[in-house]
């Protein structure tokens, strides 16, 4: 593959930047909250700078290629190297965890979550942008591995620490999944370069190589990744440490963990997994399709039985990355398309919709479905933020949501050659079902959260709820992006099919497709 | 083919700028939406004149438009087909798969559209005194906007994925202004059902159009490089003969799924009589004259798939019409036990699109289209009665029996408006109903489906019936209730009290507003509620004469502007792609005319050869009057019976009310005259109920509210039952259990081993030795 | 019988050897290290005692200086002894490790041994010796020095262990791993006479040669008995019994000393022994050391999972990291495996010196304060001493395996050595593996659990005051830890050590 | 030649030593059961040295005593700590830390 190797000191810049901000933030101390902020902030900010300047640069005319390619000896002897690119598939993850970060530091300046302590929550924050970032560049396993881990101790902290009240069970939770699943993949990943030819870890390199590796080893190596990347998606049955992490984080973590972390998993399906293995990954496309169809119907009834508006957001999310591997699992340009824009959109909307709840709680104190009623007249704004965000969610066409869901359901319909054709005609049938529940539990949510009287418990004046006011300053600034990114993407989903697609393409080269 | 396709590009077809530029249509509401949204308020009317402007301007440039399409059909002879004006852009591309957005504009599309503009606009006026003083008056004249917007998106759209879109912004629209007055429980859940309902058959949306999408697009694409999403392909490629059975059944099922959903069809129609709950306004324009008659659009829309789907002519029973026809007999029956006005309308909607679906069903694709149009004016003119009515005169109830009565003598425009628009619905010559209804009925039974005309007429009179009845109940007679002058408080209660920690002063204002006019007893509404019932009435008057059968050929304007010609065209002339910008628009060269006469195209009989067809060869039957009089003498029986017994009931509730009154005197209590006049109208039920449709109509609604709502929220229940079972069971207990118990176990490892940490030397010398010692054994077994 | 014996001996002229005393420079400076600060102790008076530390921090850094030069002369390959003592590549960088180990160790123990009042000038001369034993072990290739640097470095380290007198479990301590580790080393003895009667010979290269003819009984017999005796160094389970009760009850600083020098020592032994002396014999020791390490790291992480005392914590997360250090000796007799397991145990061995000597550090110093071994102790650390929980946590990440701090790389090697060889049972003991270290995070996220989001115990939060010398501890173990795992390219080639895998990749 | 009743003796002593100490709850005849081991050693190293006619053996040998030699010394320090502190020598009474 040919790689584009000018202006590559961009990516790095771009993913250690924030690694700077630490630096400064640890020289001044905790007291100074304003200066942290100011520092934190301003990192994000000027990391977003040159992230959007990587956009500028990049060569959208050649989106399949990775660009701005850096390579540098790193670990040589294990034949590892710092091999940093990007290609139209990374671009918007990269991107967006940009976004996700600066949104969420301005939503901290005047939400830092009990017990406080911003120094800490923000300098973690900066390390998870790194890692975050850094996934998406990496183009050698063990590079890939290492952001990949990196980005799990700041959540877990952030989790554990600033979390609610079964915060140290999410957290560990959370993290023993992960890592769980790191594990085999490392194991998969290394079984790759030996059986490669132990020459290199560069995904690249891979790509070429992996098809060549015997079926049934192949099997054995997506295997382990299968497990690696499901937990983190997550897959049914591999999804139980999301709700509690989810509804135990603090907003901005639940807002991260939504838009980004998520996407770790299925960018590692179509990065790396699928690639590198075709085979493998066509023998185990149909039962990755099985479980991502489980994971709509299920995490939709999940959502039914929630009684917490967080959790049951997060339920959604099982839901939702549910139409993204079943795009995935078609192995279809068509389906990575969908899915690669599903991940996208769902960052968008599930990490508005976390805010939003996140909003609601500091508001009213609980997140009990049956307490809050009526939100719609005593806070608006946030009602009415919160419904759109609903409506985008349930895969409202016009809003971006759609654009992942639908062109999922529809590349079900065709899977790539060799697939069995019922079955994923099936699939798409009872994706098209999930499609109706996404419509059911968010509405009942609004429904019963925003519609009505407020409730007696948080309608009395100046007792105790003097708190519930509409939306504020910082968090207009810190959603606006979010909403019109949204629309943007809605009206006109072609701004990212167009850098998806030949990258897409050239992905999937191994399955004539 | 090649002599005859240069010789067709010669004839130009005559385009024009408003023709070219339709695509700016649904534009122009969707960015007053936005403008609403975000300065409506500050405005001097709160954001209405935008959204009245908007609407303006898009009814002038349909109107303008639809000028410019007739000059173009009226161009050319009538065996040529004539090209929709299409432009497409790329939307978004996926792995080759190009998705336009754009403009498909033929008669069709033109016709729903100005009827679109120009109910919204007339309803966008009507609600500017009828929400006077709402509390959520911008964001109601923004979601009408949007939902414009919505709707008109939708019938330009060039492509389904483009429908799709219009589709569901619809349906949200209908969320947003159904669950208006959020503030009652009884709406937002109201609102919930309707989106959800509709939700549930969009399933069939999605899923048919992936279906025919991935059937046609190889098809499409080669013959006319476009893609197997655009209503022209699809279209062509239902009609080619190349289809499996298979493919276009299910796609059309699937379709037809939505449909009923959207356009109320048994048994998904429980949703819309609940949507009354959204204010008149809405119920006027949503849920009567355009939102709901998306189903219905579609199926003409893609008449094609349907027709070969469903197999229409082909067989005398199909899944269309069956479900048109229940729809018809089923909710007229219903239309009677109603006390609510809006609810009588409710199901009169859900009967009439009953008509079109069977129309379209029964191959009468034009006369169905043609109810669309007529349906329009008059259903909303009686919506927008009903709402003026509550609006002046029974203090914001809808309640025929408790609050009106009597009413023609202090409302006399809303009164006549009424009186035209019901013997429009019923289907009185010459009023445009009559034209249509007529026309479907007829064309039903001309293509062989006999037993559905007999429905078609069982259901005019059940119309001309329950129409009578409702009429009588709030125009004739003596005043009751809040229409007497009564004031009482639950009725208000309902929807404009808005309280509110912030907007106190308003919403009092606004309170006292309402109590202001409405203690004044009934009386004629304002101008602006007014102008718009006579402009309505009017239409309802003469818009049947656009295709006045009765007439002659001369007459059948529609037939010729709107009727797309059967004809084998070049596949070059459909299969336009306009990926350029919007100068590079131009018309389609003309196809090729064929060569025996209109009525042996092979369109929808026999496969194509030499080109594609875009629209089947449909029969049109011949008007007859007499038996348009066997209609007419059906509807005149139906409005007799009825009056009649209404009359009969009249004298004795008369009566009954002397006493009654007398009693209210005395008390100073509304309550005992209201239980009172329930029994004076159970018998009134009892006699209608018995004379007509007892039977029927009770069953019906039992089953109805039973069975079919029952289904619909048990279903809702089990889901949601099953869910939590799930979710306690199955996710806490056996997967989270699974890792939560891995971990027990490795802790309950950790406890087990732990007495072999003894803490005594000599027992770690012995295991030290004893594990030595088996290593050793091992070991010299296996060497030795 | 002594007369043909005599014979033999008078046959051969005595020559005397030639002795290159750059190779030996190191051991040389340390045993005049040894005897100047045996010297000084002996004749300053108590308030002058404090001298002694800093003399012995010197003598480790004298020694580490002829380390440096050797490794940069062009001669890097000396045998010495005919070829019983050889300073090479793989001896240089061991040499190297335990050095500075155990300068760390001196550095996280002078402020313990002078609050705590305890026998300074021992205390530095027995923490030489041992480090001298340690040094004398990675150089030795034949049973004989084998045997004596491993009593060298064991005996100050029993003594080390029961150093607190007055202290019951001192005591205990002391006497455990004293009778258990003489135990050990007498059944590793009699393995070596055993091998010495095959062999005829007591250097290793010898018996290599005679081990790779046919396998029988005896000799299988013989490389047990001697693996069992560095297995028991290195605490592996089912010989780990001594090491969790020894490391909770010795002083701490000699418990950091214990589990990451001493232990190294171990596996520098296992590893000269089975490379230079068992190549051919991989049949046996093998399944031998595969069973050991499935058994080391699973036993050690599942009774981690249950204590509540940090440093009996710290010993069975040491008892299981020394599982994975032995996992890719495993396979190392596969193929080409050898020199990537080599690799493995050489890079593990230096980033758990490293991040382990670093824990240990902090225990120190929040001890000081806490006055408590309890994890509960370390509750809300995070909130008084912040600096120390961060520390803490990226020691216990590194320890974990979580990239990027030290720790990972070394487990990665591990893996990658595992699967390198490409045979069942490699995979199989990487799956096994795989799910250790996730168990692992259990315990090692406890502590970080405590520290992070657990209240303060007793609601003190008086800040920790560190001593210099433990934040000098601090920065080099941190800044090691931190920077291995970033940019482990710096360490893996002190792996890269041909000379000894030599007999696996022919 | 002797060298396999030698080796037959050391291997005996051997079992002897190992059994002393893993039965015996005094600390001091544990140490004399693992000076049996050495010795065990010893005689094997030694007949090992004749049979095989080389120097190697002895050399081994004395190493392994005076090693030996300086074990006990701490051993029997160590034991006499113990007792200082406990008045008691019994090994299953050193139980303080387990589990």
């Amino acid at each position: 593959m040919e790689l584009l190797r000018d202006n590559n000191w961009v990516l790095t810049v771009g993913t250690f930047l924030p690694m700077v901000g630490v630096l400064i933030m640890l020289f001044i101390p905790k007291a100074d909250e304003v200066a942290q902020k100011a520092v934190a902030l301003t990192t994000a900010v000027a990391t977003l700078a040159v992230g959007v300047w990587t956009l500028v640069l990049f060569d959208y005319g050649q989106a399949e290629k990775l660009q701005f390619v850096a390579d540098v000896e790193w670990i040589s002897i294990i034949k590892s190297s710092y091999l940093i690119g990007l290609d139209g598939i990374s671009l918007p993850m990269y991107f967006l965890s940009m976004v996700v970060t600066v949104l969420v530091m301005i939503y901290s300046w005047d939400h830092i979550p009990s017990p406080g302590n911003p120094k800490a929550f923000l300098i973690l924050m900066l390390i998870l942008q790194t890692g975050m970032a850094g996934t998406f560049i990496a183009q050698d396993l063990v590079l890939f591995f290492v952001f990949f881990e990196v980005v799990l101790l700041p959540m877990y902290f952030m989790i554990g620490v600033w979390g609610g009240e079964q915060r140290q069970y999410a957290s560990l939770k959370f993290f023993l999944y992960t890592m769980f699943g790191s594990a085999l993949m490392l194991v998969a990943f290394l079984a790759l370069f030996f059986k490669t030819g132990a020459e290199s870890f560069a995904i690249p390199y891979l790509v070429e190589n992996g098809a060549s590796i015997a079926r049934n080893t192949q099997i054995w190596i997506f295997a382990g990744m299968f497990i690696g990347f499901a937990v983190k998606v997550p897959m049914f049955p591999f999804h139980t440490w999301l709700p509690d992490a989810h509804t135990q984080a603090p907003t901005q973590g639940s807002v991260i963990l939504a838009a980004i972390l998520l996407k770790l998993g299925t960018y590692g399906f179509i990065r790396i997994a699928i690639p590198v293995l075709p085979e493998a990954a066509k023998e185990w496309a149909p039962w990755i399709g099985l479980l991502a169809v489980i994971g709509i119907i299920y995490g939709a009834l999940g959502c039914l039985a929630q009684t917490d508006m967080k959790r049951l957001i997060a339920f959604s999310s099982v839901a939702h990355m549910g139409f993204v591997m079943l795009g995935i699992s078609t192995l279809t340009p068509f389906g990575f398309n969908a899915a690669l824009f599903g991940m996208v959109a769902h960052g968008l909307i599930t990490g508005m919709l976390f805010f939003v709840a996140g909003s609601v709680k500091e508001r009213y104190h609980t997140l009990e479905i049956k307490r809050l009623s009526g939100m719609l007249k005593q806070v608006p704004r946030l009602g009415w933020i919160m419904g759109f965000c609903a409506m985008a969610s349930l895969g409202l066409p016009g809003l971006a949501g759609f654009w992942g869901e639908f062109p999922a359901i529809l590349s079900a319909y065709s899977p790539a050659e060799g697939l069995p054709e019922e079955t994923f005609r099936t699939f798409m049938v009872i994706a098209a079902i999930g499609t109706v529940f996404a419509a059911g539990y968010l509405l009942w949510l609004y429904q019963r959260t925003a519609f009505g009287e407020p409730s007696a418990e948080f309608s009395g004046h100046g007792d105790g709820h003097d708190d519930i006011h509409d939306v504020t300053k910082f968090e207009w600034i810190a959603w606006t992006p979010l909403l019109i990114s949204i629309v943007v993407f809605g009206v006109y989903p072609q701004l990212m099919f167009d850098v998806l697609d030949p990258a897409v393409k050239a992905t999937l080269a191994a399955f004539g497709g | 083919m090649l002599s005859a396709s240069t010789e067709a590009a010669e004839a130009v077809f005559t385009s024009g700028w408003f023709l070219d530029h339709v695509w700016i249509v649904p534009i122009i509401p969707a960015v007053a939406f936005a403008l609403i949204i975000f300065f409506g308020k500050r405005l001097p009317m709160k954001g209405s004149e935008l959204g009245i402007v908007s609407m303006l301007a898009t009814l002038a440039m349909s109107a303008a438009a639809a000028y410019q399409w007739v000059n173009r059909v009226e161009a050319v002879e009538k065996e040529v087909f004539v090209p929709p004006v299409i432009k497409a852009w790329t939307w978004w591309s996926s792995d080759g798969f190009s998705f336009g957005i754009g403009q498909h504009i033929d008669g069709l599309a033109l016709i729903v559209l100005c009827v679109v503009a120009f109910i919204s606009t007339l309803v966008q006026i009507y609600s500017v005194e009828y929400l006077h003083g709402d509390r959520r008056y911008t964001h109601f004249f923004a979601s009408l906007t949007l939902f414009s917007a919505g709707m008109m998106n939708m019938v330009i759209a060039e492509n389904m994925l483009q429908l799709i879109l219009g589709w569901e912004i619809m349906g949200l629209c209908s969320f947003m202004l159904i669950g208006h007055w959020w503030e009652d429980g009884a709406n937002s859940r109201a609102a919930l059902k309707a989106f959800f309902t509709t939700r549930t058959g969009d399933i069939g949306l999605l899923v048919g159009t992936s279906v025919l999408f991935f059937a046609a697009n190889e098809w499409t694409q080669k013959t006319l490089g476009i893609s197997g999403f655009t209503i022209r392909g699809l279209s062509a490629w239902a009609l080619s003969g190349e289809p499996s059975s298979t493919a276009i059944t299910v796609g059309a099922v699937a379709l037809f799924i939505a449909c009923i959903g959207k356009s109320g069809q048994f048994p998904l129609h429980t949703w819309l009589p609940d949507a009354m709950a959204g204010p008149t306004p809405v119920s006027s324009l949503l849920h009567s004259s355009t939102m709901v008659v998306a189903g219905v659009f579609l199926v003409a829309r893609l008449y094609p798939v349907f027709f070969e789907g469903m197999n229409i002519l082909g067989t005398n029973v199909n899944f269309i019409v069956v479900i048109g026809g229940i729809t018809i007999i089923i909710a007229a029956a219903l239309a009677f036990v109603q006390n609510d006005i809006k609810k009588v309308l409710a199901y009169s909607t859900v009967s009439q699109l009953g008509y079109m679906m069977m129309g379209l069903g029964a191959g009468a694709w034009l006369p169905a289209v043609f109810h669309i149009f007529t349906h329009a004016f008059f259903k909303a003119c009686l919506f927008l009665g009903a709402g003026s009515i509550s609006h002046s005169a029974s203090h914001h109830s809808f309640d025929m029996k408790k609050d009106m009565g009597g009413l023609r003598k202090y409302m006399p425009i809303t009164f006549i408006t009424w009186i035209i628009s019901t013997l429009a619905l019923c289907g009185v010559f010459p009023f445009s109903g009559f034209f249509s209804k007529d026309e479907i009925i007829d064309n039903v039974g001309h293509n062989g489906y006999n037993v559905f005309m007999i429905v078609g007429l069982v259901g005019a009179f059940l119309t001309a019936a329950y129409m009578t009845r409702a009429t009588y109940l709030t125009f004739f007679g003596t005043p009751r209730g809040a229409s007497a002058g009564e004031h009482h408080d639950d009725a208000h209660g309902s929807h404009d009290t808005h309280d509110d920690h912030g907007h106190d002063a308003q919403a009092h204002d606004a309170h006292d507003v309402h109590d202001d006019h409405s203690s004044h007893g009934p009386r004629e509404s304002g101008k602006l509620i007014t102008v718009p019932l006579i402009i309505l009435a009017v239409l309802a008057i003469g818009s049947g004469f656009l295709n006045a059968t009765p007439f002659g050929e001369k007459w059948e304007k529609l037939k010729v502007w709107v009727e797309p010609r059967a004809e084998v065209v070049d596949p070059t002339s459909v299969a336009l792609v306009a990926h350029g910008g919007p100068g590079e628009a131009k018309s389609l060269p003309a196809a090729e005319e064929s060569e025996e006469g209109h009525h042996s195209s092979p369109c929808g009989s026999e496969t194509p050869t030499d080109g594609v067809c875009v629209a089947p060869q449909l029969n049109h039957a011949k008007f007859k009057w007499s038996k348009a009089a066997l209609s007419l003498i059906i509807v005149f029986a139906g409005i007799l019976i009825s009056w009649f017994l209404s009359m009969q009931l009249y004298e004795r509730k008369n009566k009954a009310l002397v006493g009654l009154t007398q009693r209210n005197k005395l008390l100073g209590a509304g309550y005992k005259l209201l239980a009172n006049k329930y029994y004076l109208d159970a018998l009134y039920e009892n006699v209608i109920v018995k004379a007509i449709a007892y039977p029927i109509s009770r069953g019906a609604y039992w089953v109805n509210q039973k069975v079919l709502d029952g289904a619909v929220n048990g279903a809702g229940i089990v889901a949601r039952v099953s869910a939590g079972w799930v979710y306690r069971n199955i996710d806490q207990r056996v997967v989270d259990g699974t890792v939560n118990s891995s971990g027990a176990a490795a802790q309950g490892a950790g406890s087990a081993l732990r007495p072999v940490q003894s803490g005594k030397v000599n027992q770690y010398g012995a295991l030290l030795f004893g594990a030595a010692a088996i290593g050793a054994l091992v070991l010299v077994i296996i060497n030795t | 019988m002594l007369s043909s014996l005599l014979s033999v001996v008078a046959a051969s002229d005595w020559v005397s050897p030639t002795i290159d005393y750059h190779a030996l420079a190191p051991e040389i400076v340390l045993a005049a290290g040894i005897v100047i600060v045996l010297l000084v102790d002996l004749f300053t008076s108590e308030t002058n005692k404090w001298l002694v530390a800093p003399l012995a921090s010197f003598s480790l850094l004298g020694a580490f200086i002829p380390v440096v030069t050797i490794a940069l002369s062009d001669n890097t390959m000396r045998e010495l002894f005919d070829g019983r003592y050889v300073v090479d590549e793989f001896s240089l960088v061991i040499k190297g490790l335990f050095i500075l180990a155990g300068y760390v160790v001196v550095l996280i123990s002078t402020d313990y041994l002078r609050e705590g009042d305890y026998y300074q000038g021992e205390y530095w001369f027995l923490v030489l010796t041992s480090i001298l034993g340690m040094v004398m072990m990675a150089s030795s290739r034949d049973l004989v020095s084998i045997f004596v640097a491993l009593e060298f470095l064991s005996i100050p380290a029993y003594m080390l262990a029961a150093w607190r007198k007055r202290d019951l479990k001192s005591n205990e301590a002391g006497v455990k791993y004293y009778l258990l580790g003489v135990f050990a080393s007498a059944i590793m003895l009699y393995g070596m006479s055993l091998l010495y009667g095959i062999a005829n010979s007591t250097l290793l290269t010898d018996i290599g040669e005679t081990l790779s003819s046919e396998m029988t009984s005896i000799r299988a017999l013989a490389i047990l008995f001697v693996i069992i005796g560095f297995a028991f160094k290195v605490s592996a389970v089912p010989f780990h019994t001594w090491a969790p009760d020894t490391y909770e009850g010795a002083p701490t600083p000699v418990t950091a000393f214990l589990s990451v020098a001493s232990k190294a020592a171990g596996f520098v032994a296992l590893v000269t022994v089975i490379y230079v002396a068992f190549p051919y014999a991989s049949d046996v020791w093998q399944p031998v050391i595969w069973i050991l390490s499935v058994l080391t790291m699973t036993v050690g992480n599942v009774l981690a999972l249950r204590q509540t005392n940090f440093v009996r914590m710290l010993a069975y997360s040491s008892i299981s990291q020394g599982g994975f250090i032995l996992m890719p000796l495993a396979v190392a007799g596969e193929g080409t495996t050898g020199q990537s397991a080599l690799r493995a145990v050489v890079v593990y061995l230096m980033l758990y010196a490293a991040t382990n000597l670093g824990v240990f550090a902090i225990v120190i110093a929040v001890a000081r304060k806490t006055r408590s071994g309890a994890i509960a102790s370390y509750g809300g650390l995070f909130s008084y001493a912040p600096g120390l929980a961060a520390l803490m946590t990226i020691f216990m990440a590194s320890l974990a395996g979580i990239p990027p701090l030290g720790g990972w790389f070394g487990k990665f090697a591990a893996f990658q050595a595992v699967l390198s060889a490409e045979t069942n049972w490699g995979y199989a003991i990487a799956v096994i593996g795989a799910v250790n270290s996730v168990v692992a995070f259990g315990y090692y996220g406890n502590v970080l659990r405590e520290i992070w989001m657990r209240p303060v115990p007793d609601g003190d939060t008086a800040p920790v005051v560190i001593q210099p010398a433990i934040a000098v501890a601090l920065g080099i173990t941190g800044v090691a830890t931190l920077v291995l795992g970033t940019l482990p390219g710096i360490v893996s080639h002190f792996g890269d050590l041909a000379s000894l895998s030599s007999a696996f990749s022919g | 030649m002797l060298v396999n009743q030698f080796l037959m003796l050391g291997a005996v002593l051997f079992c002897i030593g190992v059994y002393g100490v893993i039965a015996r709850r005094n600390a001091v005849l544990v140490l004399m059961s693992i000076e049996l081991i050495l010795n065990s050693v010893n005689i094997n190293l030694l007949a090992f040295a004749l049979r095989n006619g080389s120097a190697d053996g002895h050399t081994f040998a004395l190493y392994v005593i005076a090693v030996a030699a300086a074990e006990v010394g701490v051993g029997l320090a160590m034991v006499l700590l113990v007792y200082r502190n406990r008045k008691s020598i019994a090994l299953d009474e050193l139980a303080e830390m387990k589990g």
